[in-house]
């Protein structure tokens, strides 16, 4: 991969087109995209634009624009500099949604396994990996100080005696440390097909081939159980 | 005090025209005489600020009005000729406003009295000299003095900025007839009368970045090749100047530009007084055409001048 | 026996129509919901109009006076049209008014329904009536009328004041696409009077587009020049509490690309124009088109923006869309006229 | 072109990192608390870039000018900026935008800028086409004003400090004498740029001094002198740029 | 620089009476849903009155149905994992209420967070989890009840995006025929917030603690109220009607003073990945979009929350602003806790804190709690259960 110097990777014209074609294909596309009087009210009010330089405004002035190099622009970081808080889709007096469309895009770029997907999914994996093997994103063991030096030294209390500790709440449901509660095989099952039929599976070996197997083990071992 | 005479008119010469650039000067004067006006210097001249004063509040219009009142008080003429664009743009800024703004008037008038001149009221106007002969003698009177016509010379006029921007201050109050500030013809219509075929290349206004020219090299060098090399490439053998401050950064740069640019930048540069004089049947010696650093000699004796 | 022509609405269009009417001889009813005519400049006290900046009162309250003098025109205050019936080529109508109820035929009718101002209070983003400062442009207009320019939190003079263009217009939150029209104007020259009255106030407009038409542009040109009103471009997104009592508003500046979070001591929303509860009601009492704004919808809004989609029923002013005060009487001027023709026409 | 994605020194796990100047990540490289290590990315900030307030003491301060003083017509058409010969050439050189930022007394934008925005080389291109006559030419005079006053370090980088040195040359020449020796210009100039080597040690400036040597044009400017009772006028002037009370003050 | 704003204690009681104009604005979705129920389309999880439903106006002035009993737990895996005295609260008041619910193991995650955060899913794959939820909770004759704002987001997205395209429903059918299940919607999204604005009064006649000192400040969850803002609830008694009412209510309602601040709309910084994988963002945001104004300018003793992420984001990342000199600390907790608190709810042992990064302790000694007995008791507690003790639960589950 080449990359510009504002970290934008350098592919042909014409797959840029392509990605540009494939986001306006998504069926919400054009309820997220209607017009834009670029008034800059989702701006106003979104929160990561008080610490980058990024913009919903922007984001649907370059989907406008039709112009799959703009577009293309944006694949790489711009999206993932996101929150996602949706203050954007509130408050557009076209009721566009930019978070909307950035949810398409970064789809698309972990669909297609873009790098830039993959540096950003990659911390990430193991709650990937506790989602789709287990139907349940967050576990309590998954608070270790390693991990969360910044948390401060209280978080060494969440790890110590931590079988115990959930034993102590009083909702059988969440007596266990490995998962945030206690989800049935039978439940997962039903999660394996309709992440199957959806194709998240497929998107989690695109992107990241190694955790896709270690997924696919946990499966089997659940499904033959 | 002695009053001019019918056929003549008060000149300001500035700093470049007396010294580095007398070619324009001289040619000035000889031209304008052979139409019917003799240009007669002001004395005690003095600089007009040459755009460098902008940020002294007042100080950059007391320094070209203390030329307008020279002009009337030793010559009894309101109005002032000049051959510079950027003594002309400094003046006719001044002019226009103190015109527009009595603040600024009483800036002005308060230096006039604290040095002991008298004050000034805007009551005259600057005039540029391709302005001032194309409104008072025309291009007729250029034809009709034309005795070696400049037939086969395919000459690019270049106004630069000044002459014609901004038109709120530069052509405020001139009558009979306002060149185009945007499309500015009077050049062309002298170049035509003068028997030569004018070059249509399309940065006749461009600005060569002549105002930064030494702190800036970078920019002027970028903005001049694109001038020259456009001008080169629509067929012209020379380029026709009306400013000194584009021949500093157009002619005595050239080489420069012709070191980083490349060949396509090479391109004679003469002033339009220049070729006048020599259509007028001056000799290029008289015209001082061997001042040009650009070599516009070479072409011009080619064409046989 | 004269023509009998009703009017609705007694606001500067039906004033104007009911007047030029009765000029001519014709028996005109004039009926008005409120207890006083003169429409909405009358009940929020508009202190000056633009262009020229001439009191409110020199205009709305010489048409007031001709149509109280003139004989010839019956004013029904707080009244309304309860049952309308075509009759051939003419009307069976039924005012109700406080005195009674009277059922009489006009050869001719007029609407002159007009606007209501948009509640900000229904667009939740710009805190109005949470935050005492924050007003709106008929507020403004009403305090100024009043003689006060202060602010309304506790009575001092603001020291910076933000003006919001295109509150309620523009806008498919609230359901209004179209442009407002007068706002902008009628910003400017609210900015104009505030700095007239305290030079030293800081006045910003916020705007997304600047639509000060016509000659109305130049008092725009003249906020800016010789009152050095400031415009930033962007639309804010939150208003929120500021420290010292001052609210901020916050946006993008679209222009700087960055975030803005400034303290204001107080905020004017220049809302906009709507059709009102008042258009509909008339749209299914008299059997007439409503417009997909809420607007009375003209027969063919080019060649006769006067006339409904029904015969002998006419239109004027601001019921047919936002419009400033001299295009109502423009309007109330011309519908009188066809009224007139029509009622001529169909007399025997 | 690079081949590897650009790495930043510091915020480097940020994966949106060139939407963040640098001076607003805020990070230790070794740093301890309550026992914990939290160095490097582990106590990296963000500083927030909101503008918190508008200063329009500033913009009444240009308006006093006489090069500023249309300050308050710009309404931010933008045709200045569409008009403008530099812009072009350097794409961060917007009019417009200077004149938005001293309208809001935007100083912490205008900072980014200084780099750039001497390089207007006043064509009037603008001013020309500005439908409100704001004269955005002269308002870059305004703008270098500002700079002086209120980023007087940013002066001191080289660009800067040329341009400053150079505008000194033709003050003290155009105030002081009244006239303006263009050889002398020239000659200081590129001592200040530290460049007097080429004047004859490069051809091509040999070249063109030899010429004029030749032809007497030299020797002319050594002729030009200064008006008679000059004096006088310098002295007003002086007077004048001590009392004025803008920005224009000479200090 | 933020200043002080004490004036603005009075904000959050202040009340309106302005109409909302009927007929306008974004099309009611419940209607079409309907429709789509009438042609056979979907089942329709309805809001019966064994549900004992409260109403609610939102936004745009509809009225919003809430259920109140009979309910099913839509856990969140946040809470859970993280904070468990959230959904122990919630059920503590039902349990206090005499309503009835399941909270069981049949249910996965909403995994919104998920594809908000990373992009790995796609419509049809959160739609079909979506149903799958909502028709465990269908088959049981039971009303769910979402624990979480990005679900409740989320799930009010699902049903827009299925009432809407027909494509869809038929992929989320197909889907479900091959787990036996059915596409069903329920009537309405709901929210526990929402449960608890509702029944405020009456969690108010619980109350043991005085409050009238406490000041508090709400940080409202985005997902609740930013996301098809239109389903949102707004009560012109709070905030006039301008802002979300959930949370403020309930503080109001337990005679707490709610204190304005200036970044109230601000989101907590929890951005879905940046809690994780890029905390600089996350608590950049934090420290200097929320705690500090709330301690600043609102001089607040409690921040209150009614979502996972937010609580989580602006407890836990207070203690490194230490590192570039934020000093304000202030405790974080949902409403729920709050309420639960409030009531009487035991700290350690119900609502919990003891998870918490930010010192909250203070805040028990203002309101008068004694914490100290509280941990006694929760210590010996857990020797107790060590030494295979049985826990005492609020729940069992149904045979």
């Amino acid at each position: 991969m080449e990359y510009d110097e504002n970290g934008v990777s350098i592919v042909p014209f014409e797959f840029k087109k392509e990605i540009f074609e494939e986001a306006k294909k998504d069926f919400r596309y054009e309820e997220y995209v209607r017009g834009c009087l670029n008034c800059g009210v989702c701006t106003g009010g979104c929160p990561p634009h008080r610490f980058f330089d990024f913009s919903p405004r922007i984001v649907l002035q370059k989907c406008k624009s039709n112009d799959p190099a703009l577009v293309w622009e944006m694949m790489d970081e711009y999206i993932w500099a996101c929150f996602q808080c949706f203050t954007c889709a509130m408050i557009c007096p076209f009721l566009n949604s930019p978070g909307g469309v950035i949810a398409i895009l970064r789809e698309i770029a972990v669909r297609r396994g873009f790098e830039s997907a993959k540096r950003v999914l990659k911390p990430y994996s193991r709650v990937l990996l506790k989602l789709t093997a287990y139907g349940n994103q967050l576990s309590p063991d998954m608070i270790q100080p390693d991990f969360f030096p910044d948390w401060g030294p209280h978080i060494g209390y969440a790890s110590q005696d931590l079988p115990l500790k959930r034993k102590a709440i009083p909702m059988p449901t969440l007596q266990v440390t490995n998962l945030a509660w206690d989800v049935a095989p039978e439940t997962m099952k039903e999660l394996y097909t309709i992440f199957d039929e959806a194709g998240v599976f497929k998107i989690i070996e695109v992107v990241d081939p190694s955790l896709y197997e270690i997924i696919m083990d946990i499966i089997d071992d659940v499904r033959s159980s | 005090m002695e009053n001019l005479k019918e056929n003549q008119a008060a000149y300001y010469p500035g700093c470049a025209l007396l010294t580095i650039d007398r070619a324009y000067n001289n040619s000035s004067k000889m031209v304008a005489k052979k139409m019917g006006i003799e240009l007669v210097e002001i004395p005690d001249y003095n600089c007009c600020g040459i755009g460098e004063m902008k940020s002294k509040g007042c100080v950059s219009l007391y320094l070209p009005l203390r030329n307008m009142e020279i002009a009337k008080t030793k010559l009894g003429s309101k109005n002032l000729v000049m051959a510079c664009s950027v003594c002309y743009h400094e003046f006719t800024r001044s002019i226009q406003r103190v015109r527009e703004d009595k603040s600024m008037l009483d800036g002005v008038n308060a230096i006039f009295k604290d040095a002991g001149e008298e004050e000034y009221s805007p009551d005259g106007e600057a005039r540029h000299i391709l302005e001032f002969l194309y409104n008072e003698k025309g291009p007729g009177e250029v034809r009709k003095n034309t005795v070696k016509p400049l037939n086969g010379i395919k000459i690019a006029p270049y106004y630069g900025c000044l002459y014609s921007r901004p038109s709120m201050y530069t052509f405020m109050g001139k009558k009979p007839v306002m060149d185009d500030p945007e499309y500015p013809h009077f050049m062309h219509e002298f170049l035509e009368s003068l028997g030569a075929e004018v070059i249509h290349y399309g940065n006749e206004v461009q600005c060569c970045g002549g105002r930064n020219v030494v702190q800036d090299e970078e920019t002027s060098f970028k903005l001049c090749s694109q001038t020259l090399s456009k001008a080169k490439n629509a067929g012209a053998d020379m380029l026709a100047l009306i400013c000194p401050k584009c021949a500093g950064a157009l002619d005595v740069n050239q080489p420069k530009i012709v070191e980083k640019f490349g060949k396509d930048s090479e391109l004679p540069v003469v002033y339009l007084t220049q070729l006048m004089a020599l259509a007028f049947g001056f000799s290029s010696k008289e015209a001082e055409i061997s001042d040009m650093i650009s070599n516009p000699l070479k072409i011009l004796k080619e064409k046989g001048f | 026996m004269p023509e009998n022509i009703l009017v609705i609405g007694g606001g500067p269009a039906g004033l104007h129509a009911a007047n030029e009417l009765a000029e001519l001889g014709v028996s005109v009813s004039l009926v008005e919901r409120d207890a006083f005519i003169g429409g909405n400049p009358k009940k929020f006290k508009y202190k000056f109009l633009f262009p020229d900046l001439q009191p409110a009162e020199n205009v709305i309250g010489e048409l007031i006076k001709k149509a109280e003098s003139n004989k010839n025109i019956r004013i029904y205050y707080s009244s309304e049209v309860t049952d309308f019936k075509e009759n051939g080529k003419k009307f069976d109508v039924t005012i109700k008014s406080p005195k009674g109820t009277e059922t009489k035929t006009f050869n001719s009718v007029i609407v002159a329904t007009g606007f209501e101002h948009f509640d900000p209070a229904t667009d939740s983003k710009y805190s109005y009536q949470l935050f005492d400062d924050v007003i709106d442009i008929k507020d403004l207009e009403k305090m100024m009328g009043e003689g006060n320019f202060n602010r309304p939190s506790n009575g001092k003079p603001p020291r910076n004041v933000a003006i919001i263009l295109c509150v309620g217009s523009r806008d498919r939150h609230v359901g209004n696409q179209y442009c407002s029209r007068v706002c902008c104007t009628v910003s400017v020259k609210q900015a104009i009077e505030l700095k007239e009255h305290f030079p030293e106030m800081e006045v910003y407009i916020f705007y997304m587009d600047i639509r000060t038409y016509g000659f109305y542009e130049d008092l725009y040109w003249k906020a800016m020049e010789e009152h050095d009103v400031q415009i930033v471009k962007g639309r804010v997104a939150e208003i929120t509490s500021g420290p010292d009592n001052t609210v901020i508003c916050k946006g993008e500046d679209t222009l700087l690309r960055g975030p803005f979070e400034i303290p204001f001591d107080m905020v004017v929303l220049a809302s906009g124009m709507e059709g009102g509860p008042q258009s509909p009601e008339m749209s299914k009492k008299l059997g007439i088109e409503l417009d997909e704004h809420g607007f009375l919808k003209p027969a063919n809004i080019t060649l006769s923006p006067f006339k409904s989609n029904k015969d002998g029923i006419f239109l004027a002013g601001a019921c047919t869309g936002p419009k400033a005060i001299v295009d109502a009487i423009v309007e109330g001027g011309a519908a009188a006229m066809n009224a007139y023709i029509y009622a001529k026409k169909n007399a025997q | 072109m690079l081949n590897e994605r650009p790495v930043a020194e510091k915020g480097e796990h940020i994966i949106a990192r060139h939407l963040i100047e640098d001076d607003r990540i805020k990070e230790e490289k070794n740093l301890v608390i309550d026992g914990v290590d939290v160095s490097g990315r582990w106590n990296t900030f963000i500083e927030t870039r909101v503008d918190s307030e508008y200063d329009r003491s500033f913009f009444e301060e240009i308006k006093k000018t006489v090069v500023g003083s249309r300050i308050n017509r710009c309404w931010q058409c933008g045709m200045c900026t569409a008009s403008c010969t530099v812009t072009p050439l350097y794409r961060r050189f917007n009019p417009r935008a200077f004149i938005y930022m001293m309208q809001l007394g935007n100083l912490k934008e205008l900072k980014k800028y200084v780099d750039v925005a001497w390089r207007c080389v006043g064509c009037y291109k603008c001013s020309q086409r500005c439908p409100k006559q704001v004269n955005p030419a002269e308002m870059m005079e305004a703008l270098a004003l500002v700079v002086k006053k209120y980023f007087p370090e940013e002066l001191e980088k080289k660009a800067l400090k040329i341009d400053e040195d150079v505008k000194k040359i033709y003050e003290e020449m155009i105030l002081g004498r009244g006239r303006l020796d263009l050889a002398k210009l020239h000659t200081g100039s590129m001592r200040k740029m530290g460049r007097s080597k080429e004047l004859l040690g490069k051809k091509i400036e040999r070249d063109a001094i030899f010429k004029m040597i030749k032809d007497g044009r030299a020797f002319s400017v050594l002729r030009l002198g200064t008006p008679p009772k000059w004096h006088n006028s310098k002295k007003a002037i002086d007077k004048y740029l001590k009392n004025i009370g803008t920005l224009e003050e000479s200090l | 620089m933020a200043v002080e704003i004490k004036n603005r204690l009075d904000l959050a009681a202040k009340s309106s009476d302005y109409m909302h104009i009927a007929g306008r604005k974004i099309e009611n979705i419940h209607e079409e849903l309907l429709e789509l129920e009438a042609k056979g389309e979907v089942k329709v999880i309805h809001i019966k009155d064994e549900n004992k439903p409260l109403y609610a106006e939102t936004l745009f002035g509809w009225k919003k149905k809430i259920p109140t009993n009979k309910l099913w737990h839509h856990k969140s895996c946040g809470q859970c994992g993280n904070i468990p005295g959230y959904p122990v609260s919630v059920l503590w008041f039902m349990n206090k209420l005499g309503l009835e619910y399941i909270d069981e193991r049949n249910q996965t995650s909403c995994t919104a967070w998920n594809y908000h955060g990373s992009g790995t899913s796609n419509p049809v794959g959160l739609a079909a989890v979506a149903v799958r939820n909502w028709h465990r909770a269908y088959e049981l004759g039971l009303f769910p009840l979402f624990h979480c704002a990005t679900t409740f987001g989320d799930y009010k997205e699902m049903r827009n995006l299925l009432v809407e395209n027909k494509e869809l429903r038929d992929e989320v059918k197909k889907i479900m025929n091959k787990i036996g299940r059915e596409l069903v919607i329920p009537e309405e999204i709901v929210h526990y917030s929402e449960w608890v604005h509702v029944l405020r009064f009456e969690i108010a006649k619980l109350k043991k603690y005085d409050l009238s000192d406490v000041i508090v400040t709400v940080h409202p969850a985005c997902h609740c109220y930013k996301m098809i803002p239109e389903d949102c609830i707004y009560d012109k008694e709070i905030y006039a009607g301008k802002r979300t009412a959930v949370s403020t209510g309930i503080a109001l309602a337990l005679g707490a003073k709610v204190a304005d601040y200036s970044t109230w709309y601000d989101c907590c910084g929890f951005g879905f990945r940046h809690i994780l994988t890029e905390r600089e963002a996350s608590r950049s945001f934090v420290m200097d979009r929320k705690i500090r104004p709330m301690v600043r300018e609102a001089n607040s003793d409690v921040c209150i929350t009614q979502d996972t992420g937010c609580t989580t984001t602006l407890d836990k990342n207070q203690w490194i602003g230490k590192a570039m000199g934020y000093t304000e600390q202030v405790p974080v907790m949902s409403d729920v806790m709050f309420a639960a608190l409030a009531c009487g709810a035991d700290v350690f042992k119900i609502v919990q804190l003891q998870w918490h990064t930010t010192d909250w302790r203070p805040l028990c000694e203002k309101i008068g709690i004694d914490w100290k007995k509280s941990e006694e008791e929760y210590k010996a507690y857990l020797e107790e259960l060590r030494a295979g003790g049985k826990t005492v639960n609020l729940y069992e589950y149904p045979s």
